[in-house]
């Protein structure tokens, strides 16, 4: 099993993961959601680090323009995970283990699908040899 | 201060291919204020370094360490104990940072992780820009605070040229203001257009880069 | 201010942020929702953001304070129950909570309605065959897809052409609901985009009277006819199955450019619904006296204050309004509601 | 704690607003740029007519603003601040599509002529004069300019008993009163017709306007209103830090700030038509909401900041200024710790949202409040 990290603005995925597990739901294994308390302190680092202590894939998540608290905190949360996806590409690694999507609290079956297609993708290195 | 910026990965990842364990040391001054070398960067640096030679050189391992200011030999004293112990060190500070760390520890290699770039400020958020270019022989007094010698694509010191249009430089109308528009609005608000009369002699360049490495001496302040 | 407690009647958006202003100011709630779960219409309500840019329905405003009224050690939620018998008492209005069977006496100094709305049955309006066509659905039931479902439900080649029709059941004189229901071009305008943005080939027709959007907030009808979206003046007279292709509807209607009637065909037709206050609202108003307005919503004096002291009106009871404009209301019946027990508790 | 609240703008919405704000037993100060309105008289007002804010410093809770006023300057100590100083609109010859002919009104010309004697207002009014009131002349009317211009149509019909047009592109009628009014209006034999896409001509016969059925022709035409975000908006956003949306008025278009009149920093909040756009009715309820806002923030004995926010090691800061640069709350600054200078996050203003934090460039920044564990923040232990 793919190893993923989620990491998200509470505030959006956060709800929207919790309102999925309360129709049942239960994060798949090897699944980790870190929250965050807006997509405005997301740090490269943590990006980083999630990849560095074994995550085959790391998912991003903040709101939509116009939705974050903090007005500009998803601008953040996208400008830092394109950042990482550059280091990634700058590296040699390609980018495609780092997603970023815009999420809302009312979104948690997009939230699901989203989490199923990327623990079922074939690890980034056995893509790239292919 | 001093803006440096991050070498490109792969030159960075090339020079580390002859070794096995690396020391990072960052530096918490010029670099850490412009973002590109100081605690957090050598973090992401070494983060991204560890990704990458995971295949290629699975056996290397990066450690961590940032010092105040690099260009400083004591502050780096705290790295004398451990710093025999790395094949390498990679500095993140700026090329006197990494000269310092060279000469203080001989017997260690010392590599740059930036490109040192120039002396500049932040303009904004994300944005630096230069403003001084050390020549030695300060010439603000007679352009409105607005240094021709550096800020002018041609360094004019009887400026402007033909390819000022717009108040914008030929060299890329873009992002470069013409000094030389910046220095007339400055004087005209300044009510001292008239200095523009005067023609200004030919710059003494024996202060600047070419007289050789240049040093200070302050007697009354050195034993 | 201890002692004194609200009932507020419905666990909707409105009956939730207005539990939670007055417990933020000290006073205790007693939420009663019928149905078991807390959240209402809004349950349903689906994000539209399209290209990465929030279309500020509000459907978002909900989860978090649903979690905090649940959280909020003043508020004491009663789901599954309804309210009986409630009347003035003296100072207080006193009432009998029913949950499963079980009735309880409890007393309340003030009282908040925040009954909501139901949205208007689209088989009142027959000739758009709503229920006997598999191609015609309402806005809420397309809104209820993409929300459980996900966005990418209508994300499909197969819809071509897809048509909105508005003021289903709102500004219909004939069938006595002459008020405009105020959020149904918001939400198909909204909805309409959401499909463009993620079906480029899809044409979208929008058939109005008049579009609501005065003001700031309403920029996405200037987004949307720049789009593409096509904005077609005049309601349908009838939408049929088409003879040529069973799976599609054909629409009749009056051609404002050619004074001629036209028939055009739709692979999916979305009935913008209108809303109306619930049923419970007119029985709480029965019961209490409370007047109500020519539509029968809850008619109030001054905002939220209705015609007998005590009692107030949040969010869609008393008029139609979005989510964001409920909480606001509801936020300001909350106070208005403070304001009273302070002046009525020495 | 001083609950002094300051109400910035001299319009009609800080009227309401300070009226609320009485209501609940806030002392307040209202500072205007203009003459203030008339205003219940109360021990708990301070009025500031025709004063400039020219200063603005502190944080919620405790707000210091200075004012200009000739030839005087005040110093207000206020706990929150409620922006108020509604729109503006635009004169009637601003766009040179509506043509400049006597025949051609602007709403407030007729209700001048429409309040005055009859021989003085220069019209002699008769049954066979045709009125043309256009809406959505040259953009969608606001509710504002709706309302004003329907209750004016309304009005010359019932005063002049002469005939009267209205023409509109998209007809407002989502709220009681304006669903009311074009009731009634239709009742009283106004007639409504949707507007072509075609300017005015005007000439000695009259007014011609192309409309959905034809050509309508009267003898006046008065365009509804085109309002705009006032012109000293950009400056006193400035001064507050607060942010403007793109399109001029106060504050974006967020989806958890527009509605309830919240501004980018705590205590500062927007009320009436310098934000949104509403009828009198919408901007009295906007004020109470706005009131409502200082109630809960001024309700509690003490102002708490939220349970996540950041917290500046003094010791690490290197005073690069970019938690500053950062912050969308304007919640950092530049504080002394002792004899020291370091960043410094002013807890009650902090939102909590870590944009500071992710940016410092030693990591001098933590989040309190929340856990975000070893291995994401950590350098590897090796």
């Amino acid at each position: 099993m793919n190893k993923l990290v989620i990491i998200g603005c509470d505030r959006s995925a956060g709800e929207a993961l919790r309102s999925l597990q309360e129709t049942g739901y239960c994060l798949p294994e090897g699944v980790i959601y870190q929250p965050l308390p807006c997509g405005g302190s997301l740090d490269v680092l943590h990006v980083l680090r999630a990849l560095e202590s074994g995550a085959e894939r790391v998912l991003v998540l903040s709101c939509y323009a116009d939705a974050c608290r903090s007005f500009n905190g998803n601008t953040w949360a996208e400008k830092r995970t394109a950042a990482a996806q550059a280091l990634l590409t700058e590296a040699g690694l390609g980018q495609e283990r780092i997603t970023y999507r815009q999420v809302s609290p009312n979104m948690s079956a997009d939230l699901g699908a989203w989490i199923h297609t990327l623990i079922n993708l074939e690890p980034v290195e056995a893509q790239d040899r292919a | 201060m001093i803006i440096a910026e991050r070498k490109p990965i792969q030159e960075i990842t090339a020079s580390l291919v002859p070794y096995k364990n690396v020391l990072m040391v960052g530096c918490n001054t010029c670099v850490a204020v412009c973002l590109a070398g100081g605690a957090k960067e050598v973090s992401v640096l070494s983060a991204v370094l560890r990704l990458a030679l995971r295949e290629n050189q699975p056996e290397l391992t990066i450690a961590e360490r940032c010092v105040e200011r690099q260009c400083e030999a004591e502050m780096n004293a705290e790295l004398a104990t451990e710093i025999g112990s790395y094949d390498a060190v990679l500095s993140t500070a700026c090329g006197v940072g990494v000269q310092t760390l060279a000469e203080q520890f001989p017997e260690t290699v010392v590599l740059p992780a930036l490109n040192t770039k120039f002396m500049g400020r932040p303009e904004e958020l994300g944005v630096w820009s230069e403003r001084c270019a050390g020549c030695g022989n300060c010439v603000l007094d007679r352009f409105g605070g607005i240094c021709p010698v550096t800020r002018c694509s041609k360094n004019l010191l009887n400026g402007p040229c033909g390819g000022s249009a717009n108040g914008r430089c030929e060299v890329d109308p873009v992002n470069i203001p013409c000094a030389w528009q910046l220095i007339y609005d400055r004087l005209a608000r300044l009510g001292q257009l008239e200095r523009l009369t005067a023609i200004e002699p030919a710059k003494d360049w024996s202060t600047s880069r070419h007289g050789g490495p240049r040093r200070v001496i302050r007697k009354d302040v050195k034993l | 201010m201890p002692n004194t407690s609200v009932v507020i009647i419905g666990g909707g958006i409105s009956g939730v942020a207005a539990a939670l202003n007055l417990a933020q100011r000290g006073v205790a709630v007693d939420l009663v929702e019928r149905e078991p779960r807390l959240g209402g219409n809004t349950l349903d309500v689906c994000c539209k953001a399209v290209n990465g840019q929030c279309q500020h329905c509000g459907g978002c405003l909900v989860a978090e304070r649903l979690r905090a009224v649940c959280a909020e050690p003043l508020v004491t939620v009663h789901l599954s129950s309804t309210i009986t018998n409630i009347q003035p008492a003296g100072d207080t209005f006193s009432y009998q909570l029913v949950t499963a069977n079980v009735k309880q006496a409890k007393s309340a100094r003030a009282v908040i309605a925040a009954t909501g709305f139901d949205h208007i049955d689209a088989r009142t309006k027959g000739p758009y065959g709503y229920g006997a066509l598999s191609m015609v659905i309402t806005g809420e039931d397309m809104e209820r897809r993409l929300r459980a479902e996900g966005q990418s439900v209508y994300d499909c080649a197969v819809l071509r052409d897809v048509a909105f029709i508005q003021c289903v059941g709102s500004r219909d004189e004939h069938a006595n609901r002459g008020w405009c229901s105020q959020v149904c071009c918001r939400y198909a305008v909204r909805l309409a985009r959401l499909l463009g943005a993620r079906s480029p080939q899809t044409n979208i027709t929008i058939f109005k009277m008049d579009i609501q959007t005065a003001g700031r907030d309403s920029q996405a009808f200037a987004l949307a006819q720049q789009e593409g979206i096509r904005f077609i003046c005049g309601l349908p007279a009838v939408v049929r199955r088409s003879e040529k292709d069973s799976a599609k509807a054909a629409l009749l209607f009056d051609d404002i450019n050619t004074g001629q009637f036209r028939t055009n065909e739709f692979d999916l037709v979305v009935l913008a619904t209108g809303i109306e206050p619930r049923s419970d609202a007119l029985q709480l108003a029965e019961t209490l006296g409370v007047e109500r307005n020519r539509f029968g919503f809850l008619a109030s004096q001054d905002g939220a204050a209705l015609s007998i002291p005590g009692i107030f009106a949040a969010g869609c009871c008393q008029s139609p309004r979005s989510i964001s404009e409920s909480i606001v209301h509801a936020t300001a019946a909350a106070e208005a509601c403070y304001r009273y027990l302070q002046e009525h508790t020495q | 704690m001083n609950k002094t609240v300051a109400v910035l703008g001299g319009s009609a919405d800080a009227g309401w607003v300070v009226e609320e704000l009485l209501a609940l037993s806030y002392s307040v100060a209202w500072v205007g740029q203009e003459d203030l309105p008339d205003s219940p008289r109360s021990d708990g007002l301070r009025a500031y007519p025709r004063s400039r804010v020219s200063a603005v410093s502190g944080c919620v809770g405790s707000f210091r603003l200075e004012l200009s006023a000739p030839p005087e300057r005040a110093v207000i100590d206020a706990a929150a601040i409620i922006v108020a100083m509604g729109n503006q609109r635009l004169p009637l010859g601003a766009d040179a599509r509506i043509p400049a002919h006597p025949r051609v009104l602007s709403t407030q010309v007729l209700a001048e002529r429409l309040s005055a004697p009859r021989q003085i207002s220069g019209i002699a009014p008769a049954q066979r004069q045709h009125i043309l009131f256009a809406l959505d002349m040259l953009e969608l009317s606001g509710k504002q300019a709706v309302v004003e211009t329907l209750e004016l149509a309304l009005r010359t019909h019932d005063t002049w008993h002469c005939e009267v047009s209205v023409l509109y592109r998209e007809l407002q009628v989502d709220s009681d009163l304006l669903e009311s009014l074009t009731r009634t209006m239709r009742e009283q034999g106004i007639v409504f017709h949707r507007l072509q896409d075609a300017l005015p001509v005007v000439d000695d016969s009259g007014v011609h306007v192309k409309h959905a059925d034809g050509v309508l022709d009267g003898d006046l035409l008065v365009i509804a209103p085109v309002v705009r975000p006032r012109s000293d908006s950009a400056e006193l956003a400035g001064l507050l830090r607060i942010a403007l949306g793109a399109d001029g008025y106060f504050q974006q278009l967020n989806v958890r700030s527009y509605r309830p009149g919240l501004s980018n920093r705590k205590g500062i909040y927007l009320a009436g038509r310098c934000h949104l756009d509403a009828d009198d009715a919408g901007a009295r309820a906007d004020a109470a909401q706005a009131a409502a806002n200082v109630a809960i923030l001024l309700g509690q004995d003490h102002l708490q900041p939220e349970t996540v926010i950041a917290e500046v090691g003094s010791t690490k800061c290197i005073r690069c200024l970019t938690c500053i640069r950062t912050c969308p709350h304007a919640a950092v600054e530049l504080a002394a710790y002792g004899q020291v200078t370091a960043a410094k996050v002013v807890e009650l203003a902090c939102f909590g949202c870590g944009a500071c934090a992710a940016n410092c460039p030693v990591r001098a920044i933590t989040m309190k409040g929340i856990d975000v564990p070893v291995w994401l923040q950590e350098a590897a232990l090796v």
